[in-house]
């Protein structure tokens, strides 16, 4: 993206629509972290692009000052893919939420993520189908009673981060709908060059409420949240405790914060990374960035790639109709 | 405007039947034996001597099917002539078999007294039952009603090559220059220019080239010396008269694929192809990937959806979004459409059509898509049409697509099929300054202070203007939900959505104001008959209403390339003639349309077997309306 | 058959216009305020007191939009009398509108000379800003073309309300029972069932059962004591002549879901429901989850591909498989319904249409996939499509659709639409032992030794044996490639595909062999006009045509239930009429099909805005055709 | 799956059908693998489904002599869920290749892993699109040169085992078209209840001959190829060598075969596994069962919660349509 240096405020980044999110919605607060975020990153709303699929939390687009496309359900990445590969100069946000980009989206979320083109991707998971009216999704956990499953739902759930890693993304992250650490996730992934995916933990106040109350509630905040930072000890429970690696189960266990055998956040390292996004339910939730290793982009190699070949060749398209043998045709078309 | 290498027929010519001096070779062997590539070299060298032509290769589904088996044969026909071809002939007067399975799958279409060339080296005890046979075809006389001329092509062969020091299996692979030697002197043609193309082909491995040169040439002699009994003698194709010009042989998928190239030039726009490989529709995706230097870009996407969604995302963004696929990716396709027609971006959308339903008939041709393409999306959801009828008209319908697309900010779909993208035709080169550039302007002037950007302001032909992201002050939000007018803000109000529907229809209807009108491919206006065809029907039904007219009879050929919408006179034409038939390799699916818009009596006349109408089909079906 | 407590009007009452002994009531207010229960129990209550009705619930597409804007308005409408109620009334006679946004949407539809009842506690500066009003129209006369009585609904239910407890909101939520205690006064109904409701509903906690209780009986005795003025006074609407039985109320959705179990029994099979959320098809996966004691396995698979290949796997497997979407999730089944055709397999597809294109008005109703429905598929891909024209109407439908289904060996597409979804209308309950059952055999034979399973051997009506995984002896393979006839081998031979494609176009053509004539829902044969429609039209085309017939016209209306293949006598009928229009919810979709089918000069009267047909648009409609 | 007791032969398992792979192709070897297996595993024929996608190994249902549904491309898993929640008797085998279950179907693979429906999951990964004549597909490695890629592809492939562990899937294990140890893994893979990924390196003799060679030739089969064994350590080379974790890094390292460090293969270690799936170029390739952890199916809950819900309940159609607030209309219906 080239530089920008116009001063924004939040308010520069908002539309004059009205918000159309059912009063309390977590929503709320994503919007506003994101437009908090916008006067920070040194970019203009013109070359700014808020793509989305299907849901509550898809109607984001219209309320960025920026340009926006709502498509269809599940389908973002791949506009999205098509927006970037087509100008590259232009800087990529996608929208989603958890049936957007795992039920009907999850084979575009995989290809996005391997292919690893630049943009940010934030998942807004409330483990429901919001706009609906509430039908369980992917990540609900099993038991979720909904009008689709009256006596709960059977089927295990995803685990998006861990789907991340599967896929091939090269950043993952986590953020919380109302914490205050959301902007800083913001950034990282806006800075991360390539597909930054984020998930966001977000309340769903008619569906789905406080489904995440066991981590985000300010009373257990202490003990269940543990916010990593590359080249710093795994702390939580104010840096009373710590994570380290069990060397006889290979696993990770919790250990007391001065003890020497506490892992310092390498974001590089994917086997910690996969233990870190699957801690135990009597762990902390592994918050923040907890994976990123940059690697080539998707549509820097395509330019690169048209670019190189294209080098030297000087398009003639007559030339080009006349390729291959041909042979001249003289004599007078007959008379009719 | 380009067109093929071909005159109409005078009625004199038209009534000769088959037409004289015309012959329709078939080459037919195990798909290891590079028939396709024999066929393919004895074309340029027909072309070159300035025979028309017309093409079809006929290829299993198997990438490589066990050898000796019938499903494993490939077949190669061309029919060529010194007068106008557009079919590959209704039956070969010679039959190259290579091989057993080959013999036994071709030899029922040979005309009664054709010409069989077989290739005893092959006709051992094992292929003869791979293929089938008890006994032995070539000895037990079950081949009479054919004359039979058989000798060791592959003895031949080796014996030709044994110079350049081959394992035996590659040996044998020089077996079809060797056939293709002796194809060439039957005809009298050059060997230079094969000659040229196999020492470019096997530039890395010159031996090769010297023995396909050795097996060629041998072939060659062979016809000239060696007396091979007065069946096989050598016959002079004279030249077809043909408008002046520079020509070249062409399949569908090149000339669609430059077509699609000019269209982007010819508004000045980048390309973005977004493909899934899928067959016939593949080769579009290979042509365009090598031409990079013609600021295209391709992505071969995860699934068809992705690769129209990413055409649009493209288009969105600027560039021309182009997407191509058969009839089962073109149904994933549908719902991606409704949202290209709701958010009125620029799209083309190439259908590359196979025999259906579902998989189907993957290598067989058909035109059983035409309802998907013009009825099938929910909700009102209308889309231009347009057909190509050879390949050289896809060249042209490529342009046409990409000038409806932009001028109207509307996807258009392009029917063509695996029969014109595989076939092969002589193809006047165009003159590209022939043609006018319809560049495309991006509305770039922010509102004035105070007023709100109008992405769905509409001009006269109800066009929206196209805004590029990355231009300061009109950003602006699209989606697929129903939209105020002008504004484009979300709205579901009855007044809106009626209005928006209305325009989104009148806007499609009104591409018919920049169209041509529907021609006459042959016959008169108000004829008793009219031939109503479309696409690649082309050949057949123009040579059999010629021939019919030839008989002094009162039919007229119509073939429809803007199937939607039609040119405002089709209607009344269709009205003026006495009886109407439609020719189509469906269940009457033009039918359809044309009575539902004119309220005429069309009468379906229908095939649906993967393989292209005969002349003699349309002719019967003609005499049948006339009777 | 079953059938909606509906008498035929006489040419009298047709006449009076519109019918005297019918009233039509809108509830609106914030999503908030609970209008779609208020609307419900005020129908039961209707129900109860034997009027016949017809209801439309109109809610935003938010989820819950803030409070007080006008987007976040929530209607619910309801039209009931002594006579044939058909639609839920083009004008309400009365509004009762909870706050400022309500009346600033509503008031428009309301008849002139209308009540509108306000709850003016709600029309603070705030609320009046957010629904845009500068001034109070309680009290700037604006309103002077209705009649207008206004109090503080509000305060009357917190007063009521006191004795409970309840916190303020809690309190205030009582709102709509005090409301719907008026309107039970007004028109004088029981109490009694909706007290006991409100006990069950609130079982959990008895002293919001109280307060709701308080609340209605304060509105009820509000009307009875207080002095309000001459406008408001009580009706009784008498009890509507009707087929006696036992009566229910009954919504598309319940009675969709309940037709299908019928079916699945009627088959003796077990269902095997394969969904994906989508407004407004998501009802019927919520009916039938819950009632897994039917042998029902409810599936919300990852999306609509899924779900209809799950359910065509579970056909394949021996139970019925059924999947169900609107229009952009059915886009997404196309390519599936293909490989249902090719395997022959048992298979209801139910498209609850909404408006289009793409993700267009989700919560508006509309009919515009009736193309997508008949020839909306790549190749040759016949599907038989039936149309329910009401929610009691759905029930039978969905019975014929599995009957056809499982008799045929084919998918079947039921179209309903979001009106029908939503809206409740009462319902004779059928005896089930008036159904013929049409238990499915499943084919468990082995074939004699020596001799091959015949996967595609077929019966006199061409359907195919359904053979069972488990069966011994008769493994067998299928799958979307064109197939050898009999064996089911692939098989792309022209013979072979031109002999299935035949077979899969005659099978689905000869389900016209087993439906009923097509009958006259009013009129008479060759009359002068025929309104001719499908689908949810059916009241308003009904009603209209009903009236006209009053006024003496020589009208007739005919409901089409069988889209494809139509009923034999369909054609002779529709010719015999003078003239021939075709109202429909879309931009002509059915019209194209009776123009191709039967080549009518049938003509459209279309209405695309998210909203039902009124009875006065289908009448001038016919005046115009008329005149 | 019920007992099953008749003896078979690999014979009793082939059909009558022309097999149609090119001579020489890798699929032919799996299907002797199959077919040799079938009758180890004490089931019938009758109550086999092979369930495929479309590509060249898809059409291996036809030459089993079972039940078998050629399907379209990437559904296979969607209507083997169909077939298997229908009749939960039936043992479904899906048929796959890497186009299809990792391209279009990538959705679908997800989501059969991570309902963990009762199957064994065959993924014929021959890194390219066989059938279509020989695109480059989501497994390639970056730079093959295919029709679709003529300069070579630019985009970072997925490594399928990897994608099915971020699925959710617990039962992943590799083999070898051509190698003795397929049928061991096929055997596991059948054992085990749920959804069992396997993914086999199959060679592809005319689109990409020969690009497995680095590990599965016999010449470097030892140094290359590590065959995991439950509860024995991670050995290869001929015992020679094994795997330990750099406890410095928390990576895997190669260390001589009597290190104490070496580690005892625990199927159940998602972590270790993550590491294994990945081990870098200059490491043996994993093979065998690399990670198993049973859990409920997803059949099996379905038929569970609808048993139990249907306990007690007497299904009577009558009262159902009969059911809410009726009422009795009793006067004639007037005459007309
Ligand atoms: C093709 C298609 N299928 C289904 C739907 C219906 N639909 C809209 S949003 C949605 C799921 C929304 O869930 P999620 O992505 O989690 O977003 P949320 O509303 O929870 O923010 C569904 C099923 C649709 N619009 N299009
Ligand atoms: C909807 C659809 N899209 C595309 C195709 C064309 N197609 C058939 S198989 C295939 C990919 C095959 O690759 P893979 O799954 O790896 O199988 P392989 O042939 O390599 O064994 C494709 C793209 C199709 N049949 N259907
Ligand atoms: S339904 Fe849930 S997610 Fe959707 S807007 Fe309301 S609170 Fe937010
Ligand atoms: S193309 Fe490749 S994968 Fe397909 S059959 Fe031939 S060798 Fe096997
Ligand atoms: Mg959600
Ligand atoms: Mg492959």
């Amino acid at each position: 993206m080239n530089e920008h240096t116009t001063i924004t405020t939040a308010k520069d980044w908002a539309t004059d629509q009205e918000v159309r999110w059912c009063p309390g919605c977590g929503d709320y607060a994503v919007l506003k972290a994101v437009q908090r975020t916008m006067p920070d990153l040194n970019v203009a709303r013109e070359n700014t692009v808020f793509v989305s699929g299907i849901g509550c939390s898809s109607r984001f687009p219209y309320y960025m000052a920026t340009y926006g496309f709502h498509t269809i359900h599940g389908r973002a990445p791949a506009v999205a893919t098509g927006v970037k590969l087509a100008n590259p100069e232009l800087d990529v946000w996608i929208i989603t939420g958890d049936g957007d980009a795992l039920s009907i989206g999850g084979n575009h979320t995989m290809h996005i993520l391997r292919r690893n083109l630049d943009c940010q991707i934030l998942l807004f998971n409330n483990e429901i189908y919001g706009l609906t009216k509430g039908q369980y999704s992917p990540t609900s956990h099993v038991g979720t009673r909904s009008p689709s499953t009256p006596f709960g739902s059977v089927d295990r759930p995803i685990t998006p981060c861990m789907y991340a890693l599967g896929s091939g993304a090269r950043f993952i992250a986590r953020g919380i709908d109302v914490h205050k650490g959301l902007p800083e996730v913001l950034k990282a992934a806006h800075a991360h060059r390539g597909a930054s995916f984020v998930e966001i933990y977000q309340n769903c106040v008619v569906y789905n409420d406080d489904v995440f109350a066991h981590f985000t509630d300010r009373s257990v905040a202490g003990q269940k949240q543990l916010w990593l930072k590359a080249g710093e000890k795994m702390l939580f429970e104010n840096d009373s405790k710590g994570l380290a690696l069990d060397t006889a189960t290979l696993k990770l266990k919790v250990v007391e914060a001065d003890d020497p055998a506490v892992i310092i956040h390498d974001p590089k390292n994917r086997g910690i990374a996969a233990m870190l996004i699957e801690l135990p339910a009597d762990f902390p939730v592994a918050l923040g960035v907890i994976y990123e290793d940059p690697a080539a982009t998707f549509e820097s190699a395509v330019v690169e790639q048209n670019r190189k070949i294209a080098e030297g060749k000087t398009p003639d398209l007559q030339a080009l109709v006349a390729k291959g043998q041909t042979w001249q045709v003289e004599k007078e078309p007959r008379a009719e | 405007m380009t067109q093929s290498a071909t005159h109409l027929l005078t009625p004199a010519e038209a009534a000769a039947h088959p037409p004289r001096e015309a012959v329709v070779v078939r080459f037919a062997g195990d798909s290891g034996d590079g028939m396709q590539l024999t066929g393919g070299q004895f074309t340029l060298s027909t072309a070159l001597a300035g025979n028309d032509l017309a093409t079809f290769p006929d290829f299993p589904a198997e990438i490589r099917a066990p050898q000796g088996t019938t499903f494993g044969v490939s077949a190669f026909q061309i029919n060529f002539g010194s007068t106008a071809i557009e079919t590959a002939g209704d039956q070969p007067d010679v039959l190259i078999a290579m091989n057993p399975a080959a013999l036994k799958t071709n030899a029922g279409d040979l005309r009664d007294g054709g010409l069989i060339i077989a290739d005893e080296g092959e006709f051992g005890a094992r292929n003869l039952a791979k293929a089938g046979y008890d006994a032995n075809p070539l000895e037990d006389g079950s081949l009479a009603r054919w004359q039979l001329v058989k000798f060791n092509i592959s003895q031949l062969t080796l014996d030709a090559v044994k110079p350049f020091g081959l394992g035996n299996k590659e040996a044998l692979r020089c077996k079809n220059m060797w056939t293709l030697g002796l194809a060439l002197w039957m005809f009298d043609r050059e060997r230079q220019p094969i000659q040229d193309w196999l020492k470019t082909k096997f530039a890395k491995a010159p031996e090769l080239a010297e023995a396909n040169i050795a097996a060629l040439n041998a072939g060659h002699a062979y016809g000239e010396t060696v007396e091979i009994g007065g069946q096989v003698h050598q016959t002079h194709i004279a030249a077809a008269p043909a408008e002046p010009g520079l020509y070249r042989t062409v399949t569908g998928a090149e000339s669609l694929a430059l077509g699609l190239i000019a269209g982007c030039q010819l508004a000045g726009l980048k390309m973005f192809f977004g493909g899934y490989p899928i067959t016939p529709a593949s080769a579009l995706l290979h042509h365009l990937s090598r031409l990079k230097e013609y600021g295209i870009t391709t992505f071969q996407a995860e699934d068809e959806i992705a690769a129209i969604c990413a055409a649009i995302g493209a288009s969105y963004a600027g560039q021309l979004g182009i997407t191509s696929s058969s009839g089962p990716g073109i149904a994933l396709k549908g719902e991606a459409m409704g949202l290209a027609v709701m958010t009125e971006l620029p799209l083309v959308i190439v259908n590359s059509q196979r025999g259906g339903p579902s998989t189907g008939l993957p290598t067989k041709t058909e035109q059983s898509d035409l309802y998907q393409a013009v009825y099938g999306r929910n909700g009102d959801t209308p889309i231009p049409v347009i057909a190509a009828r050879s390949p050289a008209d896809a060249f042209d319908c490529a342009i046409e697509a990409c000038r409806i697309a932009t001028r109207y900010m509307t996807p258009v779909i392009l029917l063509t099929d695996g029969y014109i993208a595989n076939a092969a035709e002589p193809w006047r080169v165009p003159d590209m300054a022939g043609y006018t550039p319809f560049p495309v302007h991006f509305h770039d002037q922010p509102p004035a202070e105070g007023e709100g950007v109008m992405p769905y302001a509409r001009n006269a032909e109800l066009a929206r203007p196209w805004i590029r992201p990355g231009t300061a002050g009109l950003e602006h939000r699209i989606g697929g939900i129903e939209k105020q007018p002008g504004t484009g803000n979300i709205d579901y109000s009855p007044a809106s959505h009626q209005e928006m529907t209305n325009a989104r229809v009148a806007k499609v209807l009104g591409v018919a104001n920049s169209i041509p009108d529907q021609a006459l491919a042959a016959g008169r206006e108000g004829a008793a008959l009219a031939v109503v065809g479309w696409g690649s029907t082309y050949g057949p039904i123009h040579q059999a209403v010629r021939r019919a007219i030839g008989r002094g009879e009162d039919v007229a050929h119509v073939h429809i390339r803007h199937i939607w919408p039609t040119p405002d006179n089709l209607g009344p034409l269709l009205k003026g003639f006495g009886k109407v038939i439609v020719p189509e390799m469906n269940t009457g699916q033009l039918k359809t349309l044309l009575r539902d818009q004119f309220l005429v009596d069309a009468q379906s006349v229908t095939k649906v077997s993967g393989q292209p109408f005969r002349i003699v089909e349309i002719e019967a079906a003609i005499e049948g309306a006339l009777s």
